[in-house]
């Protein structure tokens, strides 16, 4: 295979954007990456999306995307993998360049949810989930992860306080975040005392939804040398892995499978051990993910995600920074966005690009851990600068 | 839920029916055409008990639009034995009362209606032992 | 790039098949891929898939797919172009194993499309099309092919006739189909005075709504020689290109300019002229469409489609052989299978294994041609035997 | 048609606004934030013409649930001129009397009802001149 680099990242403002079209979501990222990468064509697209279909009645976004990013008749593929849409839509990126089949491929990710009310958000959401066995017996999303929760707090004595950490963590970061949604710091007892939705996660246990959209522009490493000034960051490991749809039917009700497999493959690809990267970005759709996310990379022990997180490790300033762009939490969760946000946050932190107050000194290498369901899916992709 | 799903499901929802392999004996609860275990593609039907405990649970509070009047409920993954859990919801059992560990019994019930006076769909839920 | 050959193909019969659910689907075609490749598991799997959420609520088949089809946790990613989501889902299963990502892939293709009433399949098909400036003002897809059929007869003197015979071809070819779902001839007159669709599409110029899966095993050439004693089926060309979403955008009503770029970019691929191809299997979702496409495929003239229907060059005993599977029109079009179940006739016609009537004695190189929306998207294959 | 959709889309269906492209005139509708003939971002309000030529149409008779009383009901492709073309309905017209060539006229109208005495969603529609 040949080396692949990232040379360009753009990502708007992300929230309600009640004014912004799903087509002009996708363009304004789009646009955006070309600049940074300062060129102005790619050769094919890849959409990171869940559901166009459900939330706006739109599929087909391998043709409205390029059209209305003004690169038409370039090549467009949507990518659909639940929450992991864009992680998998930057995979698939990333082989298309690294086949040789062309020098420069776009991926980008969107999700517009605010066209529906959130009756239809939720809807469209759980057809993440099995919706003959999960859905069609009441359960939702937030559900599935607060089932999750009590299991691991049962098993592992995981605390309410320690879950609540994620979310004081993550937005004390995305505070500092100028793209995120909610750029607000809360308190451990605001956590815990927000309106309950799902025993034991609260409103704040739970990323909100969101419209946004990101782009990165992947390249050859040949090309990248001559095209771009910039430093090179340098994609060394890609994983995917699946487990079974619905939660009831795995293994262990405590840990996250494909996400501990994805790990290891892009890990073993890149020749390199967790304690090797230096930050990462991971799906804290609720506190509880990210806690077994950290388990199942093995930056915590198994069932010792919610003391690392408690002690600090975690923390911008922690021994392992996890989520210094606020996460899905504080920056929002655009579901199809979500995975290619993560990879422009990597980007960001590996060229000294991040907003100011939240800029790592040591950013080489970064990890980027994007899930999709209930954990049925998981893609990792390891990104170092040269 | 529309018609061909809804009367396809019927073996599983109305009477527990699952496909025990005829090879390694794993049972599949809704019933598969491959072993996930053996790949086996040879089944034998059977049930899964109605008797299990709770693995774990939770309480909507939050519910689907379908859903919006029976919350807050509780929903758990159930383990029946065998190998096979089932997710449903708890009837006759407040939100504080469910707890990991609970034995409960699987019964027949109406699952949700479509709507005001719409179509009901059934399907099982436990209910404290 | 890595040479990669189709190692196995499977596909159910096709129809309204009210038994079967959407996982089962799935893993039916996989389980015939799998034992045709003489095969037990593959690294990742790659599903086109339309619109399940539409049809469905299900959406995150990238779980689904593997689990069902018992090869969890192998990695599994849903590709999405409309109508063409087969072909880009064979494309991306090409590029991951041309990569050397992996040496075995699997590309699947579905829809369950019967799970909804016909105003509930209108809407689904219709999200392929622009929602907010086509769909909005009543257009219906056959709406749009009949506003270029009526174009391109204006344009050219394309007959009622010519368009019609279309239809009966593919039927008298499809009739001679084990796995097709109107397995039926029908006459010229019989077409024309079918209930009228949207003038001047009948009933019987239309694809019909179909549940139905397919897939296809891809491996890397030289692991594939030492796995099977089958023919081995190259893939020699692969090209996907794009147009406008809207068809009153595009420069000219009357030709598929995306068919056209996507071929010549196969055709370039695999150093052949469309002359040294022996059969082709194109996307006829409607008469006029299959017309329209053999013009941008050169296998008929700019406008000249018609005559060449008419005079036989198409047919199973012509000069070059289109789409003797029966087409989508006869075999049936669940819309996310069908660019895989291309990819399965090519292989079979190649190997020689093709129901015994309709099996072509010179049939060595063949093309398929997926295409997403009014013509949106287009994807090429070209598959050679050795 | 969601609420939020609806309202971001007025300046195009009441107002026929399009946007010029400053660097090389082409002319988008509806607007577009890059132009696709130049890649030029930067454009100008302007206004379809409410003029134009019949380019091709066909007459919809199966219709989509919402448009089911109408049908049939004609719809073309317009060309209004200045590159740009459209796709509307054809109101005042039988489906006997439109041809390709003919000449047609933009109207506001009513374009459709979210089941009876649901929400009505207005644009434009041409009418013979
Ligand atoms: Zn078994
Ligand atoms: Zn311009």
């Amino acid at each position: 295979m040949r080396d692949v680099a990232v040379i360009g990242v753009g990502m708007n403002k992300w929230g309600e954007l009640w004014e912004t079209s799903l087509r002009d979501l996708i363009a304004q990222s789009a646009l955006m990456a070309l600049d940074d990468a300062g060129i102005e064509e790619v050769e094919a697209m890849y959409i990171g999306c869940m559901s166009s279909g459900l939330f706006t009645d739109q599929e087909h976004l391998g043709s409205m995307g390029p059209d209305y990013s003004g690169i038409c008749p370039v090549p467009g593929t949507r990518v659909e993998s639940a929450c992991a849409s864009g992680g998998a839509a930057f995979r698939s990126a990333y082989m298309h360049v690294a086949s040789g089949m062309a020098d420069i491929v776009m991926a980008a990710g969107v999700e517009k949810m605010t066209d529906v009310d959130g009756g239809g958000a939720t809807f469209a959401l759980a057809t993440a989930a099995d919706q003959e066995y999960e859905v069609y017996n009441g359960v939702t999303f937030p559900g599935l992860y607060a089932m999750m929760a009590n299991h691991h707090m049962k098993k592992y004595g995981t605390t309410r306080d320690q879950l609540a950490q994620v979310s004081v963590k993550n937005h004390y970061n995305g505070a500092k975040n100028s793209l995120a949604q909610f750029r607000m710091e809360v308190s451990l007892d605001q956590v815990k005392n927000a309106v309950m939705v799902s025993d034991p996660l609260t409103l704040l246990d739970c990323s909100p939804i969101t419209d946004g959209s990101a782009a990165v522009i992947l390249c050859s490493m040949d090309k990248a040398k001559s095209l771009t000034k910039k430093r090179l960051v340098k994609v060394i490991g890609s994983g995917h892995a699946s487990d079974t749809i619905q939660l009831a039917q795995r293994e262990d009700l405590s840990s996250l499978k494909s996400t501990a497999i994805a790990a290891k493959q892009a890990l073993d690809m890149a020749g390199r051990k967790i304690n090797d990267i230096n930050f990462a970005e991971v799906h804290d759709c609720f506190s509880i993910a990210e806690i077994m996310v950290i388990e199942a990379l093995g930056i915590a022990a198994q069932g010792k995600g919610g003391p690392a997180t408690a002690d600090g490790t975690t923390a911008m300033t922690g021994k392992f920074p996890v989520n210094v762009s606020g996460g899905l939490k504080s920056k929002g969760h655009p579901v199809g966005a979500t995975g290619v946000a993560q990879i422009v946050e990597l980007t960001k932190q590996i060229r000294g690009e991040a907003d100011k107050d939240r800029q790592l000194k040591k950013a080489d290498i970064g990890l980027a851990q994007n899930m999709g369901g209930s954990g049925a899916s998981s893609v990792v992709h390891i990104l170092e600068g040269m | 839920m529309s018609a061909p799903k809804y009367w396809r499901e019927i073996p599983q929802r109305y009477r527990f029916e699952a496909a025990k392999c005829k090879k390694c004996g794993k049972v599949s609860f809704p019933p598969r055409i491959v072993c996930p275990e053996c790949r086996s593609r040879e089944f034998e039907n059977t049930r899964i008990n109605d008797k299990g405990t709770v693995e774990t649970y939770t309480v909507i509070r939050v519910a689907p639009t379908q859903f919006t009047d029976e919350a807050p409920y509780p929903v758990a993954i159930v383990d029946v034995g065998d190998g096979v859990r089932v997710l449903c919801q708890v009837a006759d059992c407040g939100p504080e009362e469910i707890k990991i560990g609970m034995s409960v019994r699987l019964e027949f019930r109406k699952v949700q209606q479509e709507g005001h006076g719409g179509i009901i769909n059934y399907g099982y839920k436990c209910v404290p032992e």
